[in-house]
C-alpha cells in the first residue's frame, strides 16, 4: 500500500546532499514549510542553493540556514521582505550569491524544467539591466530574453491537507509557489496540517497530483 | 503672478485612478499607493483585483480581529476574497500578468520617460541589495500600463524625464500617469496633460517636467473630492 | 454588473471573423461545444484555422465544417479518430492543409501564448521528420526542437458550470483542453450546461478563472 | 532438429508486462495491447495509470449500464475513476509525460532498433493522413520506456531491427521489449535476451531478429498462466 507519509522531520528530509538546489515555497511568511526548513538545519547539509521568492525572515527557517553558514546561494525576486538581516549579513560580507529574477521569471523557469522543456524565450527583462549576458531574439517585433528552466533537486512545500499517495490541497493564499515546485523538484516533500483518507478529496479540486509528491510530513493543525 | 495651486495628497491621486477602472476590467494595483485605488472604485461598479501571489478577487482589507494568516496580497498585508474570487498558484498568477490578460495594471514609480519608459524597481542604491519582485513582469504584461506617482522628487526635481536615469524596469509601456499635479497621456506624439489641478498652469507644470507638454484640447480641471491627508 | 451571458448561440458567435484562427476543444466526443460549433456553421465564417486534437467526427460540429468548406487548415495531433471521412474527404482532394502537432506540443505552444513566452525549446519530435525545417538546438547534450506560440482569435469552450464572471468548472474528463484554449485565444466563449450563484463555487476549486472567459451561452442540461 | 514452442498470446504478453509494474509506480498505457496490462497487475500491488487527456488514477472499464459519458481514456473508451485519482487539464496532462514524472510507458511499436530507437506513429501509408497523437511525447518523456509487440510482422519478418525503417517516433529511448516469444533488455552493450517462451532457443529467436542477441547469464523461461487468446 502506498503511504508516503515519513516519521517525522529527520526522515523527511534525509539525503539532502551538500551542493543541492533546495526550492522552498512560500510567499511573505505564508505557505513556508517552516518545520522542514527547520530539519534541514539539523540535517546539516551545507553549500546549498536556495530558490525562494524572498530570502528569509528573523532569524528562522530560511533566515537561520543563512546565519549558520549554509547557504551559498539565493535565487529570488526580492531579497528586502521583512527582517531579512540574516541575508543582507551574508549579501554584505560576500559569503552568498545573489542571483535577481523576476518573480513571474522564477515561476515559468521552474515550469518549464517541470515540463520537460530546454527553455524559452520571454519579454520580461529585456531592455533592462537583467538581461545582460543573456541571449537575446526579437521574436515579432519585439525583444525577447532566453530563460532556462530551473530545476530543484529537493523541494520543501507546505499544504493543508494530503492523503497517502500525496495529492494535495491548500490553504487560500498559501497555495502560491507550492504547486509549480512541487513539479519542479527530484524529491517533494511536503509538510501538511492534516490527513485525509484516500478519496475523500474531491478530484476535480485537487491541486497538486500524488506523482509530484515523494514524502508527507504530517504536522498537524497547531503548525 | 504667483502660480496658486493645491496638490492632490495621496488618496485624492488614488482616486483619480480608480475613476479610470471600468466596469468587469481586471486589474493588478501595484504596493503602495496604487493598493489605494481599490478603494476608490466608484460604487456600483465590478472591478476585479488580481494579487501575483495567486488570487484574483481582491477584497477590502478585513476588519480588525477577522483577519485569516493565510490569506494575503502582493503586499503580505491581510486581505480578505470577495464573492468569485480564485486562488491559483505562482506561475498561473504570472501567466495573467504575462500574458496580456489583465487589462490594467496601476504600477507605482521613480520616473517615466517621454517613450513611456518605466522606472520603478530600483534606486541603485549600493548598501542595499537590489530586489526586483514581479515589477518586470507587471511593466510588460498588462493590455495598459498606468503609473501613480508624485510628479516631482522631495527635493522639486521632475521625475517626467527625457530619458529615465535609473535602471529600467521596462522600455516604452507606460500609457497614462497620474501624479498630484496632473493625469497626463504618453502618445506616439509625445505627452499630452489631460487634467491638471486647480491653478496649475501649463508653464508651471511644464517648469516641473523634463519632456515637452502639450495640452489636450478637451483638457479638465482635476478635482477629487477632498480627503483627510 | 458583469454578466458574461449571451442571449443566444448567434450572439455567441458574432464577429468571427474569415481566416480566423479557431481553438476547439475537446477530445474524442468529449468536452466538445457541438452548440457552439453549429452556430459558428450559421454565422458564416470561412477560410478558418481550426486548432483541435482530433478533425471532425460524423457530420456535426468541425466535420460540418469542414464539409461546408469553411475549413482551409487543421492543426491537430490526429486526424483518424472515429468517423473522420470529412477531414479525409477534404484532404484527399487538397482543399484542406494538415499542421500534425504532437499532443503534448499543441497544449505546450498554446500555454506558451497564453503565458506570454516567444516559444521554447522541446526535445519532442527531435530526430524525426516532424523537426524537419524547424530549428534545433543542443541543450544539455539533448537535441531540442524550438517550438512558437500558438494564439487563437476565438476559442470554442465547453464546461459544466458556470458563474456570471466566467468562473468554469467541467466534468471529468470533459476538462481536457478546455481550460488551456480558454487561456489562449483573444476571445474565449464558452457553451456550459448549469449557470450557478456567484460565489457558489469553492474558490479553491475554481478550475478556469473568470480573466479568461468573455462570453457564456448556458445550453442547460439536456446539451 | 526442429524448434517447437508457442508464442504467447495478447493477454499473456499483458500479462508478462504487468509483472513489472511495481508498487507505487505512475504509469501510462499506450493505446491497444498495452492498456490491456492495466488488468494484470499482481493483486495487492499500487499502480496508478496516467491518461494523455488528463486523468490520473484509471480505473477499470465501467461495468455495462454504468458509463459515465464524460469519463473516457486515451483510446476514447468508457473508463473509470479509482480512489485518490484525479483530474487535470491537457497541458498539465502532458506536463507529467514529457517532464519524467511518470516511472513507466508501456507502448505499442511497428519496429525497435539495436540502440532503442522507436517507430509507432506511422506506416507512411500515402492514401492516408498522417497521425502523432502524443506517441513523440510519451517516447521522450516517460523515466522509462517499454515496448510490448509481436517479435514478427505479418510475414514473419523481424520487428526487431538494426535500424528502424519506418519514420522513427524518438531515438534511443526504449529500455525493454515485451514480445509474444521473449523479453529483451536494450543495453548500451546490446540487446540482452531476459526471457524466452519454453522451447525457445537463442539461434532460433536470433533467426527473427536483425541484430545480435545476447543471453542474459541469469535468463529464465517466460511462462505465463494460460489464458484464453
Amino acid at each position: 500500500m502506498i503511504d508516503k507519509r515519513v516519521a517525522g522531520p529527520a526522515e523527511a528530509v534525509a539525503g539532502v546532499k551538500d551542493g543541492a538546489t533546495v526550492l522552498v515555497a512560500g510567499f511573505g511568511t505564508v505557505g513556508i514549510a517552516d518545520d522542514l526548513l527547520e530539519a534541514l538545519h539539523e540535517q546539516g547539509a551545507t553549500n546549498l542553493t536556495i530558490v525562494h521568492n524572498n530570502a528569509g525572515n528573523g532569524d528562522v527557517g530560511l533566515a537561520r540556514l543563512i546565519n549558520s553558514g549554509r547557504v551559498a546561494k539565493v535565487i529570488c525576486s526580492y531579497p528586502r521582505s521583512g527582517d531579512y538581516s540574516a541575508f543582507l549579513n551574508a549579501y554584505r560580507n560576500k559569503t552568498l550569491e545573489l542571483e535577481l529574477v523576476p518573480q513571474g521569471i522564477i515561476s515559468e523557469r521552474m515550469h518549464a524544467h517541470a515540463a520537460g522543456l530546454g527553455g524559452f524565450f520571454s519579454p520580461v527583462t529585456a531592455h533592462t539591466k537583467l538581461a545582460e549576458g543573456k541571449e537575446t531574439r526579437e521574436i515579432d517585433g519585439v525583444l525577447h530574453v532566453f530563460e532556462k528552466p530551473l530545476k530543484g533537486d529537493v523541494a520543501l512545500l507546505r499544504a493543508m491537507k494530503a492523503d497517502r499517495w500525496g495529492n494535495l490541497i491548500y490553504n487560500q493564499s498559501a497555495r502560491n509557489f507550492n504547486p509549480i515546485m512541487a513539479m519542479a523538484a527530484d524529491l517533494s516533500i511536503v509538510q501538511v496540517d492534516e490527513m485525509v483518507e484516500l478519496g475523500s478529496m474531491d478530484p476535480e479540486a485537487v491541486v497538486t497530483p500524488s506523482i509530484f509528491i515523494d514524502r508527507i510530513l504530517v504536522v498537524g493543525a497547531t503548525s | 503672478m504667483t502660480t496658486t495651486y493645491k496638490p492632490l495628497n495621496r488618496d485624492q491621486m488614488a482616486w483619480r485612478a480608480a475613476q479610470d477602472l471600468q466596469e468587469g476590467a481586471y486589474v493588478n494595483l501595484g504596493i503602495g499607493m496604487p493598493t489605494r485605488a481599490a478603494s476608490y472604485v466608484p460604487d456600483g461598479r465590478e472591478v476585479i483585483f488580481h494579487s501575483e501571489n495567486g488570487i484574483l478577487g481582491l477584497g477590502p482589507k478585513p476588519e480588525p480581529g477577522t483577519e485569516d494568516e493565510n490569506l494575503i496580497d502582493a503586499g503580505k498585508n491581510y486581505t480578505t476574497l470577495i464573492k468569485g474570487g480564485v486562488f491559483m498558484h505562482h506561475a498561473d498568477a504570472f501567466l495573467m500578468i504575462r500574458g496580456k490578460h489583465l487589462d490594467v495594471s496601476l504600477l507605482g514609480a521613480f520616473e517615466v520617460s517621454e517613450a513611456g519608459d518605466l522606472a520603478n524597481w530600483t534606486t541603485e542604491d549600493p548598501s542595499f541589495p537590489p530586489g526586483v519582485g514581479g515589477a518586470m513582469d507587471l511593466a510588460v504584461g498588462a493590455k495598459e500600463i498606468r503609473v501613480i506617482m508624485d510628479h516631482t522628487d522631495k527635493n522639486g526635481k521632475p521625475r517626467i524625464l527625457n530619458k529615465c536615469r535609473l535602471p529600467l524596469t521596462a522600455p516604452g509601456c507606460v500609457k497614462r500617469i497620474y501624479t498630484n499635479l496632473a493625469v497626463i497621456d504618453v502618445t506616439a506624439q509625445g505627452l499630452f496633460v489631460r487634467e491638471m489641478v486647480e491653478g496649475m498652469t501649463l508653464e508651471k507644470l511644464q517648469e516641473l517636467t523634463e519632456p515637452k507638454l502639450q495640452l489636450a484640447n478637451d483638457w479638465r480641471a482635476l478635482t477629487p473630492p477632498a480627503m483627510a491627508a
